[in-house]
């Protein structure tokens, strides 16, 4: 099998789509001639040619607004936003529209639409090109929000939500895109090359939406979490020598509770951890969730590591970002407050 | 010095004589009519000016002037004629209290009934809330359209959507959404696709001329320009926007229409009132997009003759006899008169067809009403609730459905008790 | 002292701020000769004039960028949203900017802005006029997000907001602008005539921003909640005889987290109560954040009551409404479950 | 038949020549320069033409050619000057590793330089990150900019934001967005306060042609013609958005000013490489905003010569040697030929003025470094990144500063361990 980061499986499972469906369509800021600024789109526009791959405007709310009217025309778009710190402006496109027109006209016109849109930090990328706004998409009903965390997953999640007759929004953690990050910035970068998340099929295949992923089995406590933090909770875990089972929820709706509650309600603890920040954010509806389903399980408190409630500062990439110490920190006070 | 801050002048004010010296009424028959192939910048002059057919002894005059038989007139009549009847029972059947909330498009009939006839079925209708006309003219049945006002069991929306939030995919025609302005940029979404397939379908956009001020309509004509999506956009200007007057949105002294040949696409202005202007220019657009010359942004000169809807009260901001002093007259007497003078209609024929319209409302009101309303009758299952949010239930949403249905048997039960 | 129902007490707190303040102005649709299709905004254009109450294209957007500018050069702007449904097209103003205007430029330019925009369902408006979207603020760092439920704390609080150096996000539950509502339809509409939070001073008075309100005090569980629900929450808790303290939370950001955990330490049992969806809805900070102070004095889980996770129906307003019942069933569900 | 699926058309490829046929250069003095108070109609012809001043032998004439003394002109250039050499010390400072990303305004510097004289100091600017020279015009210090690059311990944004988003309350230039388009109906809402409050500054905002397409571009635009705004709103069409040519945001054979009249605001379009014509567009158009006649969209034709930023490789998407065909030239050597024409400047003045930019740039650069860079030296108290996000600390944040301080103490124990 293949080996392949993260922007070849996306780029892949694009291109398996685009040959497969002819009702496919790619559009975005410089992803057409260009391949797009992370090259995700790399080569599409050259195979399928300049009907299928579109370069556009650069106006958010106009490629969400068009796409819409695609999905109305039975075609099926994937949208690139370039920065998920610039999808507000189509946050209207989204919210009203996107999110509700299946509902509000009875399943006659729906929108099977996916954004595909990097997000997270650690990039050196400062405020507007770090943020993980995935909460704010979450909290609407009637789209999906789903962020895998490696390559394998990326590409099966992309066609599964390609192929998805109710909107997707996808987002992809951008500092995992070329190799798996444990959240130390002084160690050397890593390849995914020896990563097994890295074989990944040449041709066809779905990892179903809605699925978490147990990516590491224990008894002591959960590690509730997604995108790169993923591979952060992993490695504070393992210095601790902590027999952590980590979750990795993949999709944030819908979100795989059953998984996440049978974990909890075994090991009695929990840490949910993400990029984003922490007020309000995504962690909020896991702890609660996990509580109402686990509260009779539960030994001491839910904690969460998150970002910190600011903008994403430039210069304090590494104090902002919630990395394998605070991670481990909270893992400590998380086993040292049992009952 | 003077303040500098500029204040948008309203032309009148309850108690204030209506005041409509701003309207530049062209002759009829005055403006040219260029090819359909002609450049954008050929439009501009038209885009300033205002296209009319009709003049004062209602005879059609110019080069605008289409070559309609009097059957498609009569159908556009009839079609203006069922659009005032359904709007006026349904306006009273609000006042009612049978149904939450309504809004008329008294004064501007003509908008939506030439524009439907001017464009194939199988073009794409992306309508704002005061198209009921295309609708109408495309055929869905009273009944349907009642139904969804009436939120009954059947409801095309299943309860989901407020009063004249319509749809139609057989016959084509978007889902209405209660945002302004979002449907224009998924018209040209919806042109691209076609353009992209190959097909000969084009779509149609409107909104009122307050929305121009939206994000989306921005949107809208930078990728239908950039495309050269087969669209055609329409902005109806009727001079309000709630309370809010069109200068509001950018109107004082400049046109809605010229904005397509400021951002590169055609532009044209037209009588909204006058039923053949309206299908003439709607024609040409729909040629021009259709022949890949891409979008034409017409403006409809119109009044907003009602209240903005069943929650306004216009006369706290503008003067009640405003529509008197309306310039461009009332849609449906111009066409009217245009037919008796063409020798195919008379003042009997009009009485009765407007009898028949009321009876068939009626008749409509009452099957419909037989469906449930909000109140009576037969009621959708509340269930329905939790459909359609995704295609399939989500988990979440079956737990949530659960326990409603626990609620209300509860409910029902503590009603007997 | 005077009787004022919500409408006048915001209308009152404009007019004594334009007054008090020259550097005040306020903008948006049909606010100005019009007075708002709420009518809070009443015969302000008339006495403070078009240059301090300004009627404006229909641009959320533009509303908002604008006011922005307007701060920039000293004035201090409340801007209203018609209708909380339509505040998206201005999210990425307020997102991108308002929000981040101060931390960005450290200090030497901020937006003290207010939004003002109603919001909440009750009112038969659908899904395009009945939304709660406080949670997609919430979790947006740099900005104040508040819901007064009663006309004496509209008032001071919009004052309040106005006068705050920063930008605030105010809701106004529309549901109870003309008198309180205890979520029983059927009931004849109540009036704030004989409601003791209607006594308004007609001067000028602040209630602070950040400090929650203990509305019944209790010791049997703690319902926090706010807007329209702090009164369908009293009228449960008092129908089910329940000594039951309820905490007006008014200010979602900053929130008030030590008068929620004192209570629930002291009460041990917790019901959260909102309007808006309930996924990743504020009820899931709400939880999240009092489960982390007060996990070990929790006798039961804490439990949600909000609204189902769809869009707005408009022929199922009392359906999807959480109601009374809904929340005595919740109550009764939470005393139920004690360990 | 053939597809109507329009897809706009680039001129040029990696591989392929240079083809700038599209851009019609007229000459200069032909355009005729109206008074500031013209009804807006009478700009549109201005809006589509290009005004210049500078002719093929230097000279300044016509019409627009304004009346600045040598004293002036050299300090334009100066400014043009001392971009190009900061541009150039930073770009080779993020190869360098130091900072980590920057943004040249190369082959564009004429368009802030000019701008920057023209506009008076009480006047506030709303620039884009491609318009340094507005800061050093205004005279920012080197120092000041560097550290806000290399987010030191004298960073002026407190390290929070990326590279090139400086701001200055002082000089009344506003904070840089990294969002597109977001500052043009701030400066709108700027200058509509300015009007409310009765004084006489004026505002002017900057974005590339690739932002027109945004949301914020039509806010803007319909707020400045509503409201009268005294606002000068600059579209910098380098004709290129990272990847994407300028036709992809409407360009193709339409102006970007032309978009002014058409919302009712006056258009100029400018040749954005002749200073003189620069100074004279902006100028005119302040002189309009200040005496109370309203915005004026401003088109400025240039191109982007470097690359979009330091992350970008245009090699990947244009031909190598596009800027050597542009016919609009370099804005740098115009000015300066311009200036030895008259006798006022001659090589050696420029080879000696431009070694002592280079090293005032250089000297800068050594004291800025020495506050710190992103890796060594001085660093700003990370507890900083918890201030400002509101006026004061509210308890969730003072707890999370106490949580990091936690850490990082821990972490500088380990770190000595
Ligand atoms: C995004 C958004 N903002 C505000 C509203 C509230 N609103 C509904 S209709 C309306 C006026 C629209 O006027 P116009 O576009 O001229 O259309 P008309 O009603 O005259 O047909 C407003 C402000 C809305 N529905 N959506
Ligand atoms: C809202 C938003 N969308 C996308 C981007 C990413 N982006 C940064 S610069 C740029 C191109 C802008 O081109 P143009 O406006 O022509 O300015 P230029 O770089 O040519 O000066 C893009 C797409 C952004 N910063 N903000
Ligand atoms: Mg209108
Ligand atoms: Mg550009």
């Amino acid at each position: 099998m293949p080996n392949m980061n993260m922007v070849q499986a996306l780029n892949s499972a694009m291109d398996i789509m685009l040959t497969r469906d002819p009702s496919v369509v790619v559009l975005g800021e410089d992803v057409g001639y260009f391949g797009g600024v992370f090259r995700v789109t790399e080569s599409l526009q050259k195979k399928h040619g300049a009907y299928r791959v579109l370069d556009t405007p650069i106006a958010e709310g106009g490629i969400v607004g068009a796409a819409v009217g695609m999905c109305a025309n039975g075609l099926r778009p994937i949208a690139e936003i370039q920065f998920a710190d610039y999808i507000y402006p189509a946050y209207d496109q989204i919210v009203s529209e996107v999110a509700r027109l299946r509902y509000r006209s009875a399943g006659a016109f729906s929108a099977p639409l996916t954004i595909r849109t990097p997000c997270g930090g650690g990039i050196r990328g400062g405020q507007t090109h770090s943020q993980s706004p995935e909460a704010v998409f979450a909290h609407v009903s009637g789209i999906k929000t789903v962020m895998p965390s490696n390559p394998y997953d990326a590409k099966g999640m992309l066609i599964a939500a390609i192929e998805d007759d109710d909107p997707v929004i996808f987002f992809e953690p951008k500092r995992v895109y070329n190799g798996p990050f444990d959240g130390e910035p002084d160690k050397p970068a890593q390849s995914w090359a020896e990563h097994p998340k890295a074989e990944v099929p040449e041709g066809y295949y779905t990892v179903p939406i809605g699925q978490a992923a147990v990516t590491r089995e224990g008894s002591a406590l959960t590690i509730v979490t997604y995108g790169t933090m993923v591979h952060v909770s992993l490695a504070a875990a393992e210095a601790l020598g902590l027999d952590a089972e980590v979750i990795d929820i993949r999709s944030m709706v819908p979100l795989d509770i059953d998984t996440i509650a049978a974990s909890v309600s075994k090991t009695g603890r929990c840490l949910i951890a993400h990029e984003a920040t922490r007020f309000a954010g995504f962690g909020a509806e896991l702890s609660a969730s996990i509580q109402e389903h686990c509260f009779w399980n539960l030994e001491a408190p839910i904690m969460r590591v998150a970002g910190w409630d600011t903008p994403y500062p430039h210069a304090f990439e590494w104090e902002y970002f919630p990395g394998k110490r605070r991670v481990m920190n909270a893992l400590r006070r998380l086993m040292g407050e049992a009952a | 010095m003077t303040s500098r801050f500029h204040v948008p002048a309203v032309p009148a004010r309850p108690g204030e004589q209506p005041d409509f010296s701003y309207v530049k009424v062209a002759a009829a028959g005055d403006a040219p009519r260029p090819p359909i192939n002609v450049p954008v910048l050929g439009t501009a002059p038209l885009a300033e000016d205002l296209v009319r057919v009709l003049d004062d002894r209602h005879r059609a005059v110019g080069p605008w002037a289409p070559k309609l038989d009097a059957e498609t007139l009569r159908r556009g009549l009839h079609t203006m004629m069922l659009t005032r009847a359904f709007d006026d029972r349904m306006q009273r059947a609000q006042r009612q209290g049978r149904i939450t909330f309504y809004m008329r498009s008294l004064g501007e009939e003509a908008v939506s009934a030439a524009a439907a006839i001017a464009l194939r079925d199988g073009d794409m209708l992306f309508p704002s809330y005061r198209n009921q006309g295309l609708f109408l003219s495309r055929g869905l049945s009273l009944v349907d359209l009642m139904s969804q006002l009436l939120s009954n069991s059947h409801d095309m929306c299943k309860g989901r959507q407020l009063p004249v939030m319509y749809h139609s995919a057989e016959r084509r025609i978007f889902s209405i959404s209660g945002n302004l302005a979002t449907q224009f940029p998924q018209a040209v979404g919806w042109a691209m696709a076609a353009a992209i397939k190959g097909e000969t379908d084009i779509a149609a956009a409107w909104l009122g001329e307050g929305s121009t001020a939206e994000a989306d309509f921005h949107h809208a004509l930078t990728f239908a320009k950039v495309y050269k999506a087969p669209a055609v956009l329409n902005v109806v200007n009727n001079q309000w926007a709630i309370s809010t007057f069109q200068g509001y949105a950018g109107g004082e002294q400049r046109s809605f229409a010229a904005r397509g040949p400021g951002m590169g696409i055609a532009g044209l202005r037209v009588d909204g009132n006058d039923f053949l202007a309206v299908y003439a220019v709607t024609a040409w657009a729909a040629e021009r997009a259709r022949a890949g010359h891409g979008a034409t942004l017409i403006e409809h000169v119109t009044y907003r003759a009602g209240a903005h809807s069943t929650s306004d009260d216009p006369a706290r901001y503008r003067p009640k006899d405003e529509f008197d002093a309306w310039p461009l007259g009332d849609p449906v007497d111009r066409l009217k008169s245009h037919l008796v003078t063409l020798g195919e209609w008379d003042d009997a024929r009009h009485e009765s067809l407007s009898k028949e319209l009321d009876e068939s409302v009626t008749g409509a009101w009452h099957e419909a009403v037989s469906y449930g309303t909000l109140n009576e009758g037969p009621r959708l299952d509340p269930s329905l609730m939790f459909e359609d949010v995704f295609k399939e239930l989500p988990p979440h949403l079956l737990a949530q459905r659960d326990e409603l249905l626990a609620e209300l048997a509860e409910r029902g039960e503590s009603d007997h008790a």
